[in-house]
């Protein structure tokens, strides 16, 4: 019997994979499926203070083996998910994981300030890489100061631990995950999204609205694996996976690159299944290779 | 809403660019309402890497029916498939049509343009059952593009083609068809699927005559299911617009919900 | 009859498309193909001083809509290249460009300097930019200082028109595009590869002995079109974009996007002949659009 | 060399994971000699992004064959095409094998692993042409992996199998059956294509010998024609090693030039 649990220190998961925020929506669309108690957990779609609109639409575009989105996180606010989602999500005995959102710093903080009374989250991820929200793509994951300055501020206020998630869109990817850990990030999740554009020639305009948006799916993967990989060999905190994950071998690929877990995310808009099937595929490979324990593949990989 | 991977084709007809499938998936027919639709993974390969969102056109006897025009790559690898291979499909999503029972003995317009003809011969179908009397507007640029006009017959309404170069039945845009049949006849509802700009003109129509009616609008989906907030319009429910989910709170809105004038973006 | 020159100020080209460098040998490889006069020009494989051997194989892998190359700018160095390789390319009548590398800023000087004194070279294209020569995939074009000292450098001592070629591998591409402008640069080319990695799940190793290198491919495209989008509206010399084009669609984004001229890289490899279909079908595109020269549609996205 | 985009295939035959094709494309097939190989576009959809080397395995009257043994999505799609549908093929590339004169009348050992099979048949045609006579030794894990058994032996050839598991022929690797047979005979030259083991362990048995032999070796190729610098290997040409590409310079080098032991990253 493989064993797929992964012990990341201040949580422990019953499997590797979770499902990424903003493709999971709050979870409960995807009861339908399967059972949400096989994943290791989700993570929640991006959460600000109050409900946000989102972006204009057009806000989606396909592109060879990649998707752009440019939502700008639409989501319901911190009152109205405490009230009348996390309830539902209690039951389940799954990681809940909140991706946490601020237009500044004390946005971020009194987030995390409210969620704080609440049971039932395992985590906090917080999301400094949204391309989607500020002007041009810019967020505080572009810079180490504005990171180290956002998780530290997080860090003092919350009593769930923290993870924080890094953008692709920076010249150095170590120096951003080095001050998210030196703040007090017990774990770093990368990618977000990479900053993108798509053009409708006959019509001569963006196709997106927003004009830009982020690129996620197998087109980013190999960016995704390489991050993860500087940044697992950079870190002593876990670091979660993601980019481009549709398959077990996929996810083997971010786990042997340094990553402790991985997130899903755009595959489960093709197969709203798919974090099942992984994870019983994971549990085969395994099994096949001889491995006992999945946690035992961490950063494999021989160089 | 339920994954099918092994749903098979089991017929199969062309005409020019447009295609009509039947699919045997009993168990997606036999939950599937008019106006609802089906997300179907073209390739078993990559690209595309997203599932396309196609109407139900029927549902009858364990099998679903589907008529799509190829627009771009992953309609082309649809269309390609053939009698006997097996399709990917998710559904039924969505909020069909609403038919009251109200509508009973009553004259009802189901107005149709090029592909947007699809989920009306399902729901005609209803109406008809329902002892409603569906009078199908369908209208295309040129007579190639009804190719379903027979098979709408067949089902015992009344049809009234039109095309914009006059090659069948009335010359000119089916909302002008439909707004001089309006002259006439008083229809209890009208419904409509076709091109953004029809049923606008259509609603413009409806909202004059005081005729209540539904529209099943478009949009980019990357999901079908709720999760990506990507198909999002502005829609008045309920209050102030927002940004509703196509996919999840439509594809069909009713006439005072829709905010046209929010196009965005061609 | 459509006009298909462009006019870059320094150089006139009988038509946007150019194949890139790396990916279109010396040229010569292609002439079994087509007659090389159709192109706007091409870009010769990186040349440093001396002759290099390149990185150790495996040097490609194949990722979902991309290409990970580690090649490591193998090539003859500048003196077999004047003597055997540019006579036979003199003969040419399209423009040929060369791409300038070095390992510091003197040597980027040095070929620059001894190719100075052969006729036949319309431009350089100094190549800052590759990910596969030092440690971790650094180049001078993540910094917009190195990228103003390199291409000041070089400046002074070339005596033909200077393209730089820009990284995406950074947080901010428009700070280093306006460095080289200031430098000097007459044009600006992007993008790049994407620094990348690929790993073998069943040994757990790398895919490339080099561990990274460089993603290029229609999965990059995306990204390419952003950044070509945000340079050409900073900058005021022309810009030359690249990045995942394998047909005038393609093509035609970058053209709306901002770009001058594009360079066609990886789709040499798959389709031999692809630029000049490429060329050909931008004529169609542009008849059937009723679009007399194609330089109108330099930058006529609307936003 | 020159690009066939409408090449034909007019004969498809199957063995478990093993194909051949025969593809009408009679410029490349008057131009073709044995070693060499072609580019082949899989699908007309990415992926795979880029074409896959598969070498001539004949050619003959306006047509090429291949054999190929599916490995991975390139080749699984290659697979699946049937005959009637066309191929976009990029060849002949490359530098084949040296069949010189003087080894008229003489005893040749042509040696194939698995799908290295595929260009000693081509080449055994030649030879056999030239007058001299090759003796054709072909090694699989199992018999199901020699399928062309038959195919070879009809050219009225010398055919030696062997497998792993004794299955069928000689219990064992084919490289232990070409050591034993050196024992009583004497090739004038030797032929290899396979797994590099097995090409490293003949050109031991070579050394050993003083057998002068020429290996057909494989490589990542991103191109095919020399442009990308992909595909290199070190090899000893005219003094020093270097990296030389393989699709210009080879597939087939001399048995002095290749530098084994450059094996680098599994
Ligand atoms: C709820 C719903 C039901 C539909 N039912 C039908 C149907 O029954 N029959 C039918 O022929 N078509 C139907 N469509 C439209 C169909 O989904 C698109 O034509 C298809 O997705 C285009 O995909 P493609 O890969 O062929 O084209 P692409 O190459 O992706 O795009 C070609 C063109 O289609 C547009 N497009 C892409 N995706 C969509 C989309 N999801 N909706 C609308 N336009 C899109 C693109 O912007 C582009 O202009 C429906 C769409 C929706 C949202
Ligand atoms: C000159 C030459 C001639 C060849 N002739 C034949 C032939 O006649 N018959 C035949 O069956 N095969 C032949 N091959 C091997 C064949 O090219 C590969 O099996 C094929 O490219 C794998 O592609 P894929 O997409 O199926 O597998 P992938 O999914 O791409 O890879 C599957 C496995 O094959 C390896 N591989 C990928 N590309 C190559 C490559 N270019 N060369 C070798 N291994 C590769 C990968 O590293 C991986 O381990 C030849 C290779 C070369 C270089
Ligand atoms: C439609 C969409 C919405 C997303 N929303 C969020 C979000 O709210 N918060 C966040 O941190 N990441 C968000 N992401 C990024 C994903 O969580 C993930 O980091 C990225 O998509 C890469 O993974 P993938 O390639 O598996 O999708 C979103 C991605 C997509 C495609
Ligand atoms: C195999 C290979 C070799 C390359 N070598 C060079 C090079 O020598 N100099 C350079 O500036 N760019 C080099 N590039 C980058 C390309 O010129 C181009 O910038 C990049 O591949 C993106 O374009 P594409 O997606 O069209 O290939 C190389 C790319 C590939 C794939
Ligand atoms: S298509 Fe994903 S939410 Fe509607
Ligand atoms: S495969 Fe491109 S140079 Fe050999």
């Amino acid at each position: 019997m493989v064993d797929l649990s992964v012990d990341l220190g201040f949580l422990k998961l019953k499997s590797p994979v979770l499902a990424a925020s903003g493709t999971f929506g709050y979870g409960l669309e995807f009861k339908p499926f399967y059972d949400l108690n096989a994943l290791g957990g989700f993570v929640i779609k991006g959460l600000y203070f109050s409900p946000r609109e989102g972006n204009k639409p057009p806000r989606l575009v396909e592109t060879p083996c990649g998707l752009i989105n440019s939502i700008g996180l639409q989501g319901v606010g911190v009152e109205k998910f405490c009230q009348e989602i996390l309830p539902q999500l209690a039951q389940l005995d799954t990681a809940i994981i909140v991706n946490v959102c601020g237009e500044d710093e004390d946005e971020y903080a009194r987030v995390a300030e409210y969620l704080n009374h609440y049971e039932g989250i395992s985590a906090f991820e917080l999301n400094i890489s949204c391309p989607n929200v500020r002007e041009g793509g810019r967020c505080p994951a572009q810079n180490p100061e504005a990171t180290y300055r956002t998780v530290k501020k997080v860090k003092e206020v919350s009593s769930v631990p923290l993870i924080t998630k890094l953008s692709p869109n920076v010249t150095d990817i170590v120096s951003v995950a080095l001050a998210a850990q030196e703040a007090g990030s017990q774990a770093i999740s990368l990618i977000n999204t990479i900053l993108a554009m798509a053009i409708d020639i006959e019509n001569r305009r963006p196709r997106l609205n927003n004009i830009f948006g982020g690129l996620s799916g197998p087109a980013i993967k190999p960016v995704a694996v390489r991050m993860v990989f500087q940044v697992a060999r950079a870190v002593s905190v876990p670091v979660i996976g993601m980019g481009g994950i549709f398959s077990a071998e996929d996810a083997l690929e971010f786990i042997m690159a340094g990553a402790s877990a991985v997130q899903v995310g755009t595959a489960n808009f093709v197969d709203p299944d798919v974090c099942l099937k992984i994870i019983n595929d994971l549990k085969n490979w395994a099994e096949q290779h001889g491995v006992e324990k999945i946690s035992n593949l961490v950063g494999c990989v021989k160089i | 809403m339920l994954i099918d991977r092994q749903a098979r084709i089991i017929e199969k007809k062309s005409w020019g660019n447009y295609y009509l499938f039947r699919i045997e998936s009993p168990e997606i027919a036999g939950r599937a309402e008019p106006g609802q639709f089906l997300m179907i993974k073209v390739s078993n390969h990559l690209p595309p890497l997203l599932r396309r969102p196609i109407s139900l056109h029927n549902a009858e006897n364990g099998a679903v029916e589907i008529f799509f025009q190829v627009a771009g790559t992953g309609t082309r690898l649809l269309a390609e498939k053939e009698v006997g291979s097996t399709m990917d499909l998710l559904g039924p999503l969505g909020r069909g049509f609403t038919v009251e029972q109200k509508l009973k003995g009553q004259e009802v317009f189901c107005v149709g343009g090029g592909r947007g003809i699809a989920p009306l011969y399902f729901l005609a179908r209803k109406l008809k059952k329902t002892g409603a009397k569906p009078v199908v507007f369908y209208g295309g640029r040129t007579k190639e593009d009804l190719p379903l006009t027979n098979k709408l017959k067949e089902l015992g309404l009344e049809v009234m083609v039109s095309t914009d170069d006059g090659s069948a039945g009335f010359s000119g845009l089916v909302t002008a068809l439909v707004g001089e049949t309006l002259a006439t006849r008083s229809p209890a509802f009208l419904y409509a699927c076709g091109p953004e700009a029809m049923m606008e003109n259509l609603a413009q129509l409806c909202q004059r005559k005081n005729l209540p009616a539904e529209f099943s609008l478009e949009s980019i989906m990357g999901c079908g299911f709720g999760a990506c907030f990507g198909c999002v319009r502005k829609i008045k429910r309920n209050g102030q617009p927002s940004y509703l989910k196509i996919c999840q709170e439509g594809p069909v809105f009713g006439l005072e919900e829709i905010v046209w004038q929010e196009k965005e973006n061609g």
